[in-house]
């Protein structure tokens, strides 16, 4: 077997999810959601349909801080702005996987990207849900991804509801008009699933090593826990061999798992190669 | 024959008045008026009411400077270097008030102004806590047809709009080639357009490369000759985001050294900044363009 | 690595069924997607519902030729030559029963569709006596802030449509120079999408062109190659519309010999139909693009 | 005093009413309009932005049946599509001049491009309004243009209402929403205003030679009369000879002058120009 890090187990785990139905929108450069786009497209959904920045009909990139944008637009087959990709993917019924990441995370699918504390004298104020509001309901599959899965991040109830998949079992969503699709939690420890209304997410596997206790220890929803439970997939050799070299040979995905007093030097670290690499040539 | 629309940056402290909502173009660290807003905050303005979709850099700089009186907004962030620290701290401390949009309601409700209705439809937020706060923006709908509840989002008519684009001509035809973003939007729905842009450029130019051309003329005040005028935010295709200046400019930020930053901008042109702060470094944000790659499929 | 869309013109008898409701894109006499209509015709469909905007020589062959079970349009006309008998006639007779839209209410209906709403509100056709005829299509509605009494337009989803364009991919990705006029709203509203293109293209020519890409790959179910396939009407900045065929075609439709002029249709491919009707004059309708003129302005 | 013909005032006194604020529309080839635009632009309008097809910001354009689209395309700033068009310009309120024709035309200024007779089995089916129901009551001027002047065009009431300018005075325009300005018809024989709802269309000038009497003779809705009737101003030469040398060379604008019978050969003529031209280089 392969030795592979956490964050690209979990990239593998996001990237199995991306099918060739429907079209995939990257707004923020979040890289471990780019990476498994990138990873599907290059694998088993070649015919993923991808939009990243303004550039529709990606081809896949490689990762980097200050060229990803540049890339999206090199082998793009269309070019669009905010407005027509919000008619045209997300509200048309077109969206195929969304991926996001939030500072809370709830057990009926909420996410809160506003305010922690009062909404108008918030203790922390978060960044905002850009679209994610409206987004996270509207495409096939949702899949919320945390790093770190803990009480504080996955919580009973988030204090500020930013969006929420607002109908979750696939008739409720057929009957909103919505493409019927599951909520898809990828952590650091586990993926959790729920796709009806009224049962909790259930526990779907676990990574190799953790135990279960762990996982409902430090999740703040309640659980459904069945009695099976598999061992969540291991990165192949192509698949890392691919991550490492071709999709994000500087490391962006992994920056986001860096902890707080190393992160300012690892993003430098990452800078210096991308200067160096632009500038060698 | 086309009117002249052509002006300096520095008129930009008479076209925008303390007080103006201003909506402000680009999207995360791609494309904002960055030369624009260091000429609001070199023209002193104040009380500027401020609308970004996904703000970064702009915001926090004039929430830093002193230049806004409100901020309306569905994102603000400075990604990889965190939270963005001044609009943070200016909403914490009560100092900044702010309304935040979803970023489908915002852009639709800029849609609307520019299409002339008072109000679009569109399948919302259901379920967010946001349009609750908000029911002079956010209202619920239903279709005369088929009875569907949906939500209403309010037009929204900013002041003016500032966008930065590649390049225009003298009457204003303004064209991108990477990112727009937002920008046609808030122009559209704007009472007045500014368009700031790398390259003002004879009308031929325009005319060949006509399905570059985003904005026409007839929406545009005033066309601003600005080189690298979304810095330290990128323009695609002609430089990358400057990752080195936002590192300083998150490391001054939060401490006391700040004034000193934020002085230096004050105080010199912006051909001045150009030559302090890019200092040869422009080469290598145009050789980080050329060097991003795509990756080629070996399995095809 | 994409996926091949490419299909022959013959399948189009397969891609429309008898009874489908089928946008057909263009506008006056520019580029409608007239090779498709031939096929439809050749193939023998019956009882189609047909939606154009302003629709010309395409809706009236098809009129002519029995293929219509009702037309929904804002305008149907020959312009110089003269009204579209056929249609004209049909509706004179109450032998083809159909929908008059107003041209807005139509593209918004179809807009509305496209993005994913029941219905979008405008500032609509006030006083005119269309709406009343169709309370299923039109109604009042009022905006939930301002309260104004605005017209909402009901979206309006066509099985098909077909639309042609000046170059397309494997993978779908269709791109106009000239006039696109309402192709790229029918599509994004149809159930299914048919791009008819002068030609189809690696993905490298999209690419190298991506801002004149009107409509994404993911929207289209077929692509297929149809050089001339918009004549008699044009295809700028290929060809210009022949009027010559359209003077022969006026001519005919109206009297004895219209059997023969349709059964020559009917029996022979596409390619043969080039071959008679464009007879060297191919040349002459590109050199008609070329020769057209702006006008240097001398008072400059 | 230079010659000229009818067609030719027309044209000029159309184009007077086109200046240098928002932008002018043209859909289908209707070239007395087209003229008149690209007349206004070439003299007193210089800065006139003009949309036609999918062309935005025009040059000027030489007319003809086959090339004027491609002409429109060739000095054009940007490119759109209907829908784009409508929304930007017509209902956004930047529609400047806005000049239509009609099978019929009111007293309240009401367009007729349905139907003769019952709407559901007309006996004449007429080509239908295309955006017409909506645009002449959004744009700031609309001009309604008649070659033949006469009480079956001009009607008390249209048995249809395709469209209608529906407010008209410049208060009812404002408190609706809607920029002020008139309805002006110009036709073969006078020049109709009319810019207030409770009051009928007043003649503005007769053309040279017209008596006022003719004028309501052949006017089937009231007018109103003023005392003093000035004489319509006549094309001047420079007007002249950019209309025949740079306008339209070929003749477009007669054609839709020239009476039944001799309508077919007057367009085969044309169109043989045409094909010269273009065959001779």
């Amino acid at each position: 077997m392969t030795d592979y890090e956490i964050h690209e187990l979990m990239t593998c785990r996001v990237a199995a999810e991306v099918d060739e139905r429907g079209v995939t929108v990257m707004g923020s450069f979040t890289p471990l959601a780019y990476a498994s786009y990138m990873l599907a497209k290059l694998t088993h959904a070649r015919d993923a349909y991808l939009v990243g920045f303004d550039a529709v009909g990606m081809a896949p990139i490689q990762l980097s801080f200050t060229g990803a944008e540049a890339s999206a637009y090199k082998g793009a087959a269309c070019r669009w702005g905010m407005l027509t990709e919000i008619n045209s993917i997300h509200l048309a019924g077109h969206g195929g996987v969304e991926a996001v990441s939030s500072a809370q995370f709830d057990g009926n699918g909420a996410i809160n990207l506003s305010a922690i504390g009062p909404f108008e004298t918030p203790k922390v104020r978060l960044p905002g849900g850009a679209g994610a509001a409206e987004v996270i309901k509207m495409y096939r599959k949702m899949i919320a991804y945390f790093g770190n899965h803990n009480p504080r991040t996955l919580v009973e109830k988030v204090g500020f509801v930013t969006g929420t998949r607002w109908k979750v079992g696939d008739r409720a969503r057929q009957e909103a008009g919505l493409q019927p699709g599951p909520i898809i939690v990828v952590t650091n420890l586990a993926v959790l699933i729920k796709d009806e209304d009224d049962r909790p997410f259930r526990v779907e596997s676990l990574h190799p090593g953790v135990d279960v206790a762990t996982v409902v220890a430090n999740t703040g929803f309640e659980l459904d826990v069945p009695e099976h439970l598999p061992a969540t997939a291991e990165p192949t050799a192509e698949q890392l061999e691919l991550l490492r070299t071709k999709i994000d040979p500087f490391g962006t995905v992994k920056f986001d798992f860096v902890s707080g007093k190393d992160r300012l030097s690892y993003l430098r670290d990452v800078l210096d190669a991308e200067w160096n690499r632009a500038t060698a040539s | 024959m086309s009117p002249d629309k052509v002006r300096p940056l520095e008129a930009l402290g008479e076209l925008v008045r303390d007080g103006d909502s201003v909506a402000f173009g680009g999207g995360w660290f791609a494309n904002h008026p960055m030369a624009a807003v260091r000429e609001l905050i070199r023209a002193g303005r104040r009380d500027i009411r401020a609308l970004t979709v996904v703000g970064s850099v702009d915001m926090d700089l004039m929430a830093a400077a002193g230049t806004l009186g409100h901020l309306s907004f569905s994102m603000v962030t400075l990604e990889a270097f965190g939270l963005a620290p001044s609009v943070r701290g200016a909403i914490e401390s009560g100092a900044l008030p702010f309304t935040e949009y979803t970023g489908l309601g915002l852009l639709i409700g800029l849609e609307a102004q520019g299409r002339g209705v008072p109000y679009l439809p569109y399948r919302g937020p259901f379920g967010s806590d946001i349009p609750a706060r908000y029911p002079e923006i956010y209202a619920t709908t239903a279709c005369p047809f088929t009875g569907e509840e949906l939500t209403a989002v309010r037009a929204i008519r900013p002041d003016v709009a500032i966008v930065h684009a590649l390049r225009a001509d003298a009457e204003g035809n303004a064209q991108w080639d990477g990112t727009s973003g937002p920008d046609v939007e808030m122009a559209k729905a704007a009472g007045r357009v500014i368009v700031t842009c790398e390259e003002i450029v004879d009308r031929d130019v325009i005319v060949a490369n006509a399905h570059m051309t985003k904005l026409p003329g007839y929406y545009v005040e005033a066309v601003i000759e600005a080189p690298f005028g979304a810095h330290p935010t990128s323009h695609i295709p002609r430089y990358a985001m400057d990752a080195w200046e936002l590192m300083d400019y998150a490391a001054a930020v939060s401490g006391p050294a700040f004034s000193d930053y934020l002085g230096q901008i004050r105080g010199e042109s912006e051909a001045e900044y150009r030559e302090r702060v890019l200092k040869g470094r422009d080469g290598v944000l145009r050789r980080l363009v050329d060097a991003a790659e795509i990756i080629e499929e070996a399995h095809a």
